[in-house]
């Protein structure tokens, strides 16, 4: 019993930091409608800038953090600008390549900077921890920091888009992208705001990434990315309370089906049951499904 | 949905007893009507969109459907084709139920349509839509296809030959080698009807079959549409806004709005049908 | 009869560049002036070629994105060095080309079963949702594959799931992969692949199961209205693809020493759909042009050292933007020919 | 798409031209291949390859005399592109190869190798099957068998644990060879194996892993991986309040140094491995002072194998009078001549090595414990 509630306490702690990530990617599936393959080394990208800014120029971790979500912002909407927008009215595919092409020259661009080394991170939030179960269940506080700012995050993204202009016209560019344009929508800055936000939320998943998990390489960010894309279609791609319980699931399904059926066979359950999923709902678990007319 | 939701709906949809309506040509009231639609209705997440739709079509009539925009004259098609389930009624297609069926079942059993927006395969030639018409009609295996057996051949060749003659009907046999998507306009609905044709259906269904078209083409379109129901001996049954057309053909006509019927007649009678008039005119005031 | 030329036409330019350049390649090889970092390439990219064709059926052909084509060259590698070893042992086949064959077949078979099994809840989806379900696909035949142990004792194949204790030699041990006996695969074989799934691909794309496989692309309300059964046609597509891959995966695999699991992950099916992108949606000698290019542009870009990698990512960015210029494309348009292109809008928009 | 190809194409021509322009080799220096993943998720491994054998060339170069030359090819940890590799360095002129740096790679090039006559030296690449049924290819670290079963004895003979758990990468070959002999070494030393879980390179978090051990009531975990999990399995144990002991093998050599890495959690860690970055003999101290000037930072045990790797094929290649006009097939059965004669010795930075036939080589394994961030030898 106690083992399962540490499973538990773990695979939430595992879902929250696949949440954010997923948040980034169904962002921006919303309101781009792509596949942004290359959100994963973004999300590493903001680990290595935070971990530099708090061991080579010891700034504090807050400051570390800010440090990584400006670099990441950048980034984004630089990546954005540069590669996505000027295949605004090509095809899917070519858009997916492109991302897919960013995410190499990122993992190969940090390998040349950083060496393929690992860097770990330093245990900046590490503040103690909660012992319960004469110290069968240990709740560290990376687990309560990277929860909490998993809610924080999530209360503040549903308020921006219900309630800020901004988040109007994100939410109208994701509707019908030739419509917001008719009522003035700037999609294109809309579309970079949306880059901005979600590679400023990679910056933090790749900190609390960092935090639980904390060996840093090139590669740290592609599984992680893989894993959160499939919570967000989990959940719904498009949905943002969809990628938060699509990113929670995930990681307790992964740590229980691991703990109870195989650790062999850890990403194949997890891979199964998404396939199941979207045999019953075949739109995600809070998607919408989109009807045809005809 | 759950399983017995779905079972309940399919039991709902069973053979409902037939309401006595519907205005056969003399000619076809000793064959079985083509088309039975019994209490038909759909709901849109409680948006009743159709309502106990109520319609019997006669072996070789030209039927006609019409009302103001939204009336629901296309979901109507939508439930005949089985692209969306009724959550009412039935639909009996030459006598059979078709309650659980989906489009390609409907399709085998005689029922090919157009479509208001057009769809055709814009990426093939004009010929190749037509054969896609006929793939249930002259068939062999992709095996056959894969290693070329003689089997490849004859079907090919017929398939060349029928395409052909059903695109003689319009006069458009010179375009076969034309990408479809490169035809005007008024060439593209005909391609369409020409491609429902090649699936042999017995009721044709024409969604706005003259949209777009001058009063010239309209012209030839009627007598096209006449000469199909003669050639073929099926029925025809048509969505248009066009009224010289709907009235100089149709022999049955249905007026609905806001998803029920108002009114069934011949052109006469619903031209002098005060509920239709009002319809009409009510939807003028508006727009 | 416009049509009919112009799909030969479109044969006869790939057929051509296959002949010449397997011609111009043997030529080289006998008279000694090839390199031999090229010669070495030479089966792989005939299984690329293969796998980009293959998976040109499901992308181009049939309108659905694939992210898991990996996984199929995997089962085929996988069974098909298997079946070489245990026919082998089984009945003591001479011949190295028919043990070549055989393997093929079988590693085809089987991935066209798993074709089939993947297929019937796959096809169901649309659009994205397809996209990533087979990537999961792919993800778990990987993984099921780490835990996959095969030995062959005099003739005996055992199997075990995690347990590497079995009789007789290794075929197969987990993570380690298969480890093979003789490097049987050969070029002039990989050239007679090519040319068996051109032959496969291009008289499926001009037949009747062809054409209705288009149809469902291209407009999958209007298909269906004709009586296509679209999930049937589909599937078709699909397995015949993974049945192609799973051959190319043979070839592959008896084409090294050593085959492990970890080679057919999410990036390899990535590769082969930049294949197809690059080399045009739903165009077949551009897949052949492709898969060349890329596999041996890595190889030229050793030059370039540490950047190496880095210098293949700017040059798939930029080719991608390049070509997706809409004033180069419409200048291009004029004159290029229409076909693989205007499958490729279909493909984007096809599902939306 | 006529024109994708167009771009395709020019792009290749003008990489083309720059790869004729690439520089001519020194004509009499002796060429060795190297071979390893630089790029990829194994790079970590290939780079620390790469420069440990760069150290060793500048220093045998330094002293003049006959002089090498490395060709270094990256293989992406792919046997596909190691076979291109191999073939490249062979157009390149390679006499014979130092790699490859990993396993699987390194069973298809030494296949490749066997058949073209080239000889192989492995720093690194640790499987049997690397060796097996060749006749040229040789290894410079000890077989994943020897250390599975010599960890295994150890912990018996030095009573370390009594019931153990493996945590081990099930989509490794090197984890999982070592692995099984492990298993099998214990049941016949009577040492009880309480668990077995596994991980893959995927893998982000250990939780289940070490909550199975400690569950289990694991008094020793044995790691036979490489030390970036393993600081990651330290990390999550000091966080469940678990503190066994843990035994690992010589890929955890290399934890002390990873940057930023707490070494307080690796404490009491044990393990077996040839090489200490700390040891306090002179070569040992001028082969990590030149590689942090190279590279920035501390080699670990695969940069000191290669680095072995080149003194071997070295020293080998002068007793056997090969130099840089030596054909590679000719350098080949010379080679082996060398390496498996009985007075070829070795004394590397990571011990006294000699070969047999089999292409395993001998040396002794030390066993080291971590105290205050340091390797203190455990040897009797």
């Amino acid at each position: 019993m106690v083992s399962f509630l540490r499973f538990l306490i773990n695979g939430i702690s595992l879902g929250s930091v696949y949440a954010i990530i997923a948040l980034g990617y169904t962002m921006v599936y919303g309101i781009a409608k792509m596949l942004n393959f290359a959100h994963g080394d973004v999300i590493m990208v903001g680990a290595y800038i935070a971990f530099c800014a708090m061991t080579y120029m010891g700034l504090p971790p807050f400051v570390a953090v800010l440090c990584a979500m400006l670099v990441c912002t950048v980034l984004g909407v630089m990546i954005e600008g540069l590669a996505y927008r000027p295949l605004r009215e090509a095809t899917k595919l070519a858009v997916l390549i492109t991302a897919i092409g960013v995410s190499y020259l990122l993992q190969n661009t940090a390998l040349l900077i950083w060496t393929a080394n690992p860097k770990v991170f330093p245990s900046v939030f590490n503040v103690g921890a909660i012992r319960l179960f004469d110290g069968n269940l240990v709740i560290t506080s990376e687990i309560i920091l990277t929860i909490v700012a998993n809610v924080v995050i999530m209360v503040a993204l549903t308020m921006f888009t219900s309630k800020t202009k901004m988040g109007k016209a994100m939410r109208a560019v994701s509707e019908d992208r030739g419509a917001a344009e008719l009522m003035g929508i700037n999609v294109n800055r809309t579309i970079s705001v949306t880059f901005a936000i979600g590679s400023a939320l990679a910056a933090i998943a790749g900190v609390l990434l960092c935090s639980s998990y904390p060996t840093l390489m090139p590669t740290t960010g592609s599984m992680p990315g893989i894993k959160a894309f499939t919570a967000a279609v989990f959940g719904g791609i498009g949905s943002i309370p969809g990628a938060m319980i699509g990113g929670l699931l995930l990681g307790i399904i992964e740590i229980l089906g691991k703990a109870y059926i195989s650790t062999e066979l850890g990403d194949a359950i997890v891979f199964a049951v998404l396939i199941i999923v979207l045999l019953f709902k075949p739109a995600g678990l809070l998607g919408k499904p989109v009807h045809e007319k005809v | 949905m759950t399983q017995s939701e779905g079972k309940k709906r399919l039991l709902d949809t069973r053979m409902v007893p037939a309401p006595s309506q519907g205005i056969i040509p003399e000619r076809d009231l000793h064959s079985t009507p083509v088309l039975e639609a019994r209490h038909l209705g759909i709901e849109f997440g409680g948006l009743k969109a159709v309502e106990d739709f109520n319609l019997i079509i006669g072996k070789t009539e030209i039927a006609g459907l019409i009302g103001p925009n939204g009336a629901g004259k296309t979901t109507v098609f939508n439930l005949l084709t089985k692209v969306y389930q009724p959550t009412m009624g039935t639909v009996l297609l030459n006598g059979k139920d078709t309650a659980g069926m989906n489009t390609v079942q409907a399709n085998k059993l005689g029922i090919a349509r157009t479509f208001q927006n057009i769809r055709l395969f814009d990426n093939m030639t004009v010929e190749d839509n037509v054969r896609i018409g006929l793939h249930n009609q002259i068939k062999y295996g992709m095996f056959t296809g894969i290693m070329r057996l003689p089997g490849y051949w004859k079907g090919e060749r017929q398939q060349h030959e029928k395409a052909l003659e059903l695109l003689s009907i319009f006069d458009m046999q010179d375009l076969a080698g034309v990408r479809a998507g490169s035809l005007p306009y008024g060439a593209q609905r005909r391609l369409e009807i020409v491609r429902a044709l090649a699936t042999n259906p017995s009721l044709l269904l024409l969604d706005e079959p003259a949209a777009g078209m001058n009063p010239h083409e309209t012209e030839e379109l009627m007598h096209n549409i006449i000469k199909i129901r003669d050639q073929f001996k099926i029925a025809v049954m048509l969505i248009e806004h066009d009224m010289n057309l709907v009235m100089g053909i149709c022999e049955g006509i249905c007026v609905l709005n806001y998803g029920r019927i108002i009114a069934k007649g011949t052109a006469d009678e619903i031209q002098a049908n005060p509920t239709v008039i009002e319809a009409y005119l009510g939807k003028k005031k508006e727009g | 009869m416009k049509k009919l030329k112009k799909s030969t036409i479109n044969n006869i330019i790939s057929f051509g560049i296959v002949i010449i350049a397997f011609i111009i390649c043997q030529s080289m090889i006998a008279s000694g002036a090839m390199k031999r970092s090229l010669r070495g390439q030479l089966v792989p990219i005939c299984v690329y070629i293969v796998m980009a064709i293959s998976l040109n059926l499901v992308v181009g052909i049939s309108g659905e994105l694939s992210l898991g084509h990996a996984g199929f060259m995997s089962v085929g590698a996988f069974s098909g060095i298997i079946a070489a070893a245990w026919l082998n042992a089984l009945f003591h086949i001479e011949s190295e080309l028919l043990r070549l064959i055989l393997a093929m077949v079988v590693g085809g078979l089987f991935a066209g079963i798993a074709g089939v099994l993947i297929g019937v809840p796959v096809l169901r989806l649309r659009g994205d949702y397809l996209a990533i379900v087979t990537l999961a696909f792919g993800e778990i035949i990987r993984n099921v594959l780490n835990c996959m142990y095969f030995s062959l004792d005099g003739g005996r194949l055992y199997v075990s799931f995690n347990n590497p204790n079995i009789p007789g030699t290794m075929l197969v041990n987990g993570p380690a992969g298969a480890t093979v006996e003789a490097k049987i695969a050969t070029f002039p074989v990989g050239f007679a692949l090519i040319i068996f799934t051109l032959i496969v691909a291009m008289n499926l794309i001009n037949s009747r199961s062809g054409r209705a496989i288009m149809a469902t692309r291209d407009n999958r309300i209007a298909a269906e209205a004709m009586g296509i059964n679209v999930t049937k046609y589909k599937m078709m597509a699909f397995v015949t693809a993974a049945v192609l891959a799973g051959m190319a995966g043979a070839l592959y695999g008896l084409n090294f020493s050593t085959v492990a699991a970890s080679k057919f992950k999410f990036d390899t099916s990535i590769l082969v759909l930049v294949f197809v992108v690059l080399g045009g949606i739903g165009n077949i000698w551009g897949s052949i042009i492709a898969a060349t290019l890329l596999t041996v542009l890595p190889e030229l870009l050793r030059t370039f050292a540490d950047y190496r990698m880095l210098v293949y990512a700017v040059v798939l960015i930029l080719v991608m933007l390049v070509t997706n210029n809409p004033m180069l494309r419409s200048l291009f348009s004029q004159m290029g020919r229409r076909r693989g292109r205007d499958a490729q809008t279909q493909v984007g928009g096809a599902d939306e | 798409m006529k024109f994708n190809k167009a771009i395709v194409a020019m792009i290749l021509a003008i990489v083309m031209v720059m790869g004729l322009a690439s520089a001519a080799m020194a004509e009499d220096a002796l060429k060795i291949g190297v071979i390893g993943p630089f790029t990829g998720a194994a790079a970590i491994y290939g780079n620390a390859c790469k420069y440990g054998a760069q150290v060793a060339a500048e220093q045998i170069n330094a002293q003049g005399g006959m002089q090498i030359e490395l060709l270094n090819e990256d293989d992406e940890h792919d046997p596909e592109k190691s076979i291109n590799a191999f073939n490249t360095v062979l157009d390149n002129g390679a006499q014979m190869i130092a790699g490859t740096t990993t396993t699987t790679p390194c069973i298809a090039v030494g296949k490749e190798a066997n058949s073209e006559r080239v000889f192989m030296l492995t720093p690194s690449a640790s499987s049997p099957d690397v060796t097996a049924d060749k006749d040229n290819v040789f290894q410079v670290c000890f077989t994943d068998p020897a250390q599975g079963a010599a960890s295994a004895q150890y912990i018996k003979a030095h009573a370390l644990g009594e019931k153990i758990a493996i945590i081990y990468n099930n989509a490794d070959a090197y984890s999982t060879g070592i692995y099984q002999t492990f298993v099998e070494e214990a049941k016949t030393q009577g040492i009880e194996v309480v668990s077995e879980t596994t991980f893959t390179d995927d893998t982000t978090d250990f939780s289940v892993q070490v909550s199975a051990a400690k569950d289990a009531g694991a008094d020793l975990v044995f790691l036979p991986i490489y030390y970036t999990p393993a600081s990651m399995i330290l990390q999550t144990a000091k966080s469940m309040d678990y503190a066994p002991v843990f035994f690992g093998v010589d890929g955890m050599d290399g934890i002390l140094t990873m940057e930023g890495f707490d070494t307080s959690l690796a404490e009491g860690v044990f393990m077996l491995t040839p090489f200490s970055a700390d040891a306090q003999d002179e070569r040992t101290q001028a082969f990590v002072a030149r590689y942090q000037e190279v590279t920035g930072e501390i080699p670990n045990q695969f940069a000191a194998d290669a680095y072995d790797a080149v003194y071997a094929l070295y020293t080998a290649s002068v007793n056997a009078g090969i130099d840089g006009s030596t054909d590679y097939a000719d350098a080949c059965e010379k080679l082996i001549a060398q390496f498996t004669s009985p007075d070829f010795q070795i004394e590397g930075l990571t011990g006294s090595m000699t070969w047999d036939a089999s292409g395993a080589v001998t040396k002794t394994p030390t066993a080291v414990v971590i105290k205050d961030g340091a390797y203190v030898g455990f040897n009797d």
